[in-house]
């Protein structure tokens, strides 16, 4: 493995996290889709959604489209501004910081309810 | 034995913008999803239940044309925005000419089906 | 074997090489291409640091004349006039040529390119130190190579890169072409052309501590000098005061141009005391002779007392990371020292070559004191118009490329537009075939590395800053018993792809033989002069050595070298004692 | 004091793939890794075989993977890698074919470089001096005038790794040198040329580039300096 640093593993994560997303994404529309073929249909589904692991699995998913967005946003300074480039590495540890504690927050909002079955 | 490329040569490459008007539009339109999703997943996920997602609440949420349009933003802005990202990856890793031909056109087959289908079901409610 | 033909040949893409084939092919009746055992960019023009020296003026008044006064006083009056007159009026308009050419010089405030102070240049025929030497921060050959690699770019060149050269074909005095190996597939190629020129550099790896790229071991000198051809002033080998302590690696002029001062172990400014009018900007001999006596009285520093210093701690800051950057990255990475806060350890490094495959003003190359070998040019290091006679001034060496090989280029094209292509002789690769099956089926138990290492620490024991009789000839008979002991060496390699083995034991071959002559002419010349000083004869003496030698090999009696003269082409200025 | 030389070899005549061989080397920590590399084929193993010239981090021949870095072999010693008895790996550059040890085919790269026109371009009339530029101008691109072409930043570059058309970082910081030069006519052609598909555009700040630079050029500010000059060029 290339022992690059921070920005390497940056985007690393950035495409990982862009690529789970979408497919998540993908299928969180037939999921949603489902609709149009009534409510059985959804309704059988989205019981697999109520699945403790799946509700877990949010958690992942809020950290993915998290640091996602967050490190998308960094790309985004870097790119339009000197500064962006000069605190790269400082903005990356940001990023990582606030996407555990977005995983964090949610992982004290839903695992009470899925404890509680809720 | 190594020739130098001369000046005409470079010169005469075609040229076009979409790479950039691309690059452009995965920026703008990642600022827009950022508040979109992020919202989203707020609302229906973090603040509720994934329980509370029964077939009423989301029939009812999405008869509201406001929500009706935000939720089509976000099925739109992100597909075509997760579909180029993806573009990306592919012309990264599949490296023969006709492999990355059949696995873009099934992809942006997959992706457009996708579009229809979401976008139907939101307006046929 | 391959076959190829071209007009014009250029052997080595360094500044020199790059200028003749660019010039060569504005010509548009010739086909030219570039041979060299290097990629172009990794020529040694690259490290170059300190600046081209022209009259421009940019900064204070300056003539051609005076520049032409100081390359031939710092050569000691060696240096043939007419070349040297040439040279400092053509290279003012080179140095604009090159600006047009994009080279991205460091500029003055209004706009015109920048000039610092260079060891030897003076204003009024020695009266100041003057602002000569124009510069690209400090890497100014690297822009110069740079820049000419563009242009070929541009103009499209021909290059055969990482081919090296292993022989001249040269019959009935004249030059029908060359034999070259491919490194890459160990193919040896034979390229027929008109002309050739010759543009591989120097020799400075002969010597254990040297400023020189490891590739720099004298091939051309030596594939010349086999064939029974002359060398030209050998005995001029320019020792530079500041290479970095045990490695070698230079630290420009532009230093102490920059303001930066020489001192021994005990803080003294001792240049103070060998040349009291310009001190550390004395030309680089004197330099080099007054640190080498300063170590031998015991004024060095550091636990060996075998290092000097260089010391910039006076000089603000922005001077020193803005204007010599990368000397100050070696001095960090190299040695933990950062010459903004702590002097630089320092000790002279083999430099630069005066002598070489001795040349008219146009480059054709001569086999003896009168006649040329036609179709043969040279220009660069390799050569000897002898512009820097006993002596060579910081920043004439760049010029030196830029006007000669560019003169060189233009001549080779002109001859090459009328001349037929001669015919080739039966195996016309047959030497360099012989040579390589020699190494590489050999059952000799040397080893080349060993051999190599022994030449490098004899000769900068015996042969360097200062010589005497003992010593050169102790080496004389060293290096027969090296070149006994080289016709031993096999090459564990014996594969065709990229064999750098094989490669590196052909070098040593063409290190021991350009040691040979350069050990000869400097046992020879019972004078000092210049970068020549020699212990028993301490004096210049004009009377008996005002003309260069020409070093022969006799190709009858192996070992044995013949010393000719020719003579020194006086003029404008007579010789004088040099003092500054 | 001792190290571990860990080098991953190849000879194409003889091996099928690469493989790793250790020499247990004598040195001081002030030593380059260039030094153990020609301590090694002088009196090892000769057929060892990289490319090397200067020395001293100048010419650009040495790039090659340190320790899982990219590094010029005689620009990094041995005291800022490993103590004593310690090890040090030693591979080729990534991206480019390998063609015998440490030695990789660098035509591709030199093709890269070739198709950014990196040559002066400006047909006007040469004036009788030389042409002004004021020093602010002339700092403009000082940054990309330091490239040796050693490839160590285009090797290092992940999206190289995997997509050779990538024109690479090396090939940008010409570009931008000629770019940002106030005397040059040829901008349009040169960022017309790196708004392809195979330009900039592939470029995602991996920064990969940056750290692997020798000569300390900010490789990836000057690849965003050139998407922005793109992007108001076009706008
Ligand atoms: C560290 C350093 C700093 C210097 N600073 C200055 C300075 O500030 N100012 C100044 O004026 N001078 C300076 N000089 C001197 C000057 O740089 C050199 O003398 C000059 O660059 C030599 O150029 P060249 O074209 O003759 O050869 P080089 O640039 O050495 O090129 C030699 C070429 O020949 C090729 N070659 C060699 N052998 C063969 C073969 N057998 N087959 C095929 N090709 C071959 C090589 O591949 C290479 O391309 C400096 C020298 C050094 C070492
Ligand atoms: C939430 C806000 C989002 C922001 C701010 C954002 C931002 C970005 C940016 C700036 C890029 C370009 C990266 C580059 O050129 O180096 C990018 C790439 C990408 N995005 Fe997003 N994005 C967001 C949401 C999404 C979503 C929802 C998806 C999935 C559907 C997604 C999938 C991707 C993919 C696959 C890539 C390509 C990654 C790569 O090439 O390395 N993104 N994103
Ligand atoms: S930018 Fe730096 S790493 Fe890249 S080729 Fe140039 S010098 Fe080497
Ligand atoms: S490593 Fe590659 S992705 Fe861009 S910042 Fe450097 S070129
Ligand atoms: S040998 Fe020249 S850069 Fe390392």
């Amino acid at each position: 493995m290339y022992r690059g640093r921070e920005g390497q593993w940056a985007w690393l994560l950035h495409r990982l996290s862009g690529l789970a997303i979408l497919a998540y994404l993908m299928l969180h529309i037939v999921s949603i889709g489902s609709m149009i073929f009534g409510e059985e249909v959804y309704m059988s589904i989205h019981e697999i959604y109520d699945l403790a692991l799946f509700r877990l699995g949010l958690i992942a998913v809020v950290g993915g489209v998290l640091y996602h967005s967050l490190n998308g946003l960094r790309v985004i300074l870097l790119d339009m501004t000197g500064r962006g480039i000069v605190y790269q590495r400082q903005l990356f540890y940001a990023t990582l910081v606030l996407t555990l504690a977005g995983m964090a927050f949610t992982a004290y909002k839903v695992i009470p309810r899925v404890l509680g079955g809720y | 034995m190594i020739r130098a490329k001369t000046y005409n040569d470079a010169k005469q490459q075609s040229h076009t913008n979409a790479e950039l008007n691309w690059w452009i539009f995965m920026r703008i339109s990642g600022v827009v999803l950022t508040f979109l999703i992020l919202g989203h997943i707020w609302m229906t996920y973090v603040q509720v239940s994934e329980k509370d997602a029964t077939f009423d609440a989301v029939v009812f949420k999405l008869q509201q044309p406001a929500w009706k349009l935000y939720d089509w933003l976000i099925l739109s802005l992100s597909l075509l925005h997760g579909a180029n990202g993806a573009r990306y990856s592919i012309e990264d890793y599949v490296r023969s000419r006709p492999n990355r031909f059949w696995v873009k056109s099934i992809f942006y087959t997959l992706i457009a089906a996708l579009f229809v289908f979401g976008t139907v079901g939101l307006f046929s409610i | 074997m391959q076959h190829h033909r071209y007009d014009v040949i250029v052997v080595g893409a360094g500044g020199s090489g790059l200028m003749a084939s660019l010039y060569a092919a504005k010509n548009k009746n010739v086909s030219v291409a570039v041979i060299s055992k290097l990629y172009p960019t990794r020529s040694h023009t690259g490290a170059a640091q300190g600046g081209v020296g022209a009259a421009l003026g940019n900064v204070s008044e300056d003539h051609w004349e005076w520049h032409m006064y100081d390359t031939v006083k710092g050569g000691d009056y060696l240096a043939d006039q007419d070349a040297a007159e040439i040279f400092a009026k053509d290279i003012i308009d080179a140095v604009y040529e090159l600006e047009h050419m994009g080279l991205p010089f460091s500029r003055l405030p209004n706009g015109k390119i920048a000039q610092r102070k260079f060891g030897g240049h003076t204003k009024e025929f020695g009266k100041a130190a003057v602002e000569r030497a124009c510069y690209a921060v400090d890497r100014t050959g690297h822009m110069i190579l740079q820049t000419l690699y563009q242009q070929n770019v541009k103009a499209g060149t021909t290059f055969f890169n990482e081919f090296q050269v292993l022989d001249l074909i040269i019959e009935d005095g004249v030059c029908r072409g060359v034999v070259a190996y491919e490194i890459s597939t160990g193919e040896v190629h034979v390229f027929q052309a008109k002309s050739v020129v010759l543009a591989a550099g120097g020799y400075g790896r002969v010597f254990k501590i040297t400023s020189n790229a490891l590739s720099l071991t004298g091939d051309l000198m030596s594939i010349y000098y086999r064939k029974g051809l002359p060398l030209e002033d050998l005995e001029f080998y320019q020792f530079h005061p500041t290479g970095i302590a045990k490695l070698g690696i230079l630290i420009t002029e532009g230093a102490r141009g920059e303001g930066g001062i020489l001192r021994n172990d005990s803080g003294e400014r001792f240049m103070e005391r060998y040349a009291p009018s310009i001190k550390d900007l004395a030309p680089r001999d004197i330099v080099s002779r007054a640190i080498y006596m300063e170590l031998r009285e015991g004024r060095g520093a550091g636990k060996d007392k075998d290092y000097l210093l260089l010391d910039l701690t006076h000089l603000p800051r922005d001077v020193i990371e803005g204007r010599l950057p990368d000397i100050t990255d070696f001095s960090r990475t190299y040695l933990g020292v950062d010459p903004v806060t702590a002097p630089v350890p320092i000790q002279p490094t083999a430099h630069y070559a005066m002598g070489g495959i001795p040349t008219t003003v146009d480059g054709e190359c001569l086999a003896n004191s009168s006649t040329t070998v036609r179709g043969l040019y040279a220009a660069g290091e390799v050569a000897c118009v002898s512009l820097h006679g006993a002596n060579r001034l910081g920043t004439n060496s760049l010029g030196d490329l830029i006007v000669f090989g560019k003169r060189a280029g233009i001549a080779a094209a002109r001859y090459a537009q009328d001349a037929q292509f001669e015919d080739l002789p039966a195996r016309a690769d047959g030497a360099a075939l012989d040579e390589i099956e020699r190494l590489k089926s050999g059952h000799g138990t040397e080893n080349a590395a060993r051999i190599r290492k022994e030449l490098q620490e004899t000769m900068m024991d015996n042969v360097s800053i200062y010589r005497t009789d003992e010593t050169m000839s102790r080496q004389v008979e060293i290096l027969k018993e090296l070149q006994a002991r080289y016709r031993n060496v096999s090459v564990t390699d014996t594969s065709t792809k990229y064999n750098t083995e094989l490669m590196e034991a052909m070098e040593l071959g063409y290190m021991l033989d350009v040691a040979e002559a350069m050990t000869a002419s400097a046992l020879n010349r019972k004078e000092s002069r210049g970068a020549h000083a020699r212990e028993d004869f301490p004096d210049r003496d004009d009377e008996n050595w005002l003309k260069h030698t020409m070093a022969y090999r006799d190709l009858s009696r192996p070992g044995e070298v013949n010393i000719g003269y020719k003579n020194v082409v006086l003029g404008k200025f007579e010789p004088k004692p040099r003092v500054y | 004091m001792h190290v571990n030389l860990k080098i991953l070899r190849y000879n194409p005549e003889v091996d099928k793939k690469p493989h790793w061989e250790t020499y247990n080397v004598e040195c001081e920590p002030g030593d380059r890794v260039l030094d153990l590399l020609n301590h090694v084929k002088w009196y090892v193993e000769p057929t060892l075989t990289y490319r090397r010239s200067c020395a001293h981090g100048v010419c650009g021949s040495d790039a090659m993977l340190i320790n899982g870095r990219n590094r010029l072999a005689c620009k990094i010693l041995i005291r800022d890698l490993t103590k004593d008895g310690g090890t040090i790996t030693v591979e080729p550059i990534r991206g480019l074919k390998v063609e015998k040890d440490l030695l990789v085919d660098m035509d591709p790269f030199f093709e890269s470089y070739r198709a950014v026109l990196p040559f002066f371009i400006n047909d006007d009339p040469v004036p009788a001096g030389e042409r002004l530029q004021t020093v602010e101008d002339r700092e403009r691109f000082d940054q990309g005038t330091k490239c040796i072409l050693c490839a160590a930043c285009t090797t290092s570059c992940p999206i190289f790794w995997v997509n050779g058309r990538y024109l690479g970082p090396a090939a940008i910081v010409q570009a931008h040198r000629f770019i940002f030069d106030s005397r040059d006519k040829g901008t349009s052609e040169r960022l017309n040329l790196l708004n392809q598909n195979t330009g900039v555009w592939r470029c995602r700040t991996a920064y990969n580039c940056t750290e692997a630079c020798p000569r300390e050029i900010p490789v990836t500010q000057l690849i965003e300096e050139v998407k922005r000059a793109i992007m108001y060029q076009q706008a």
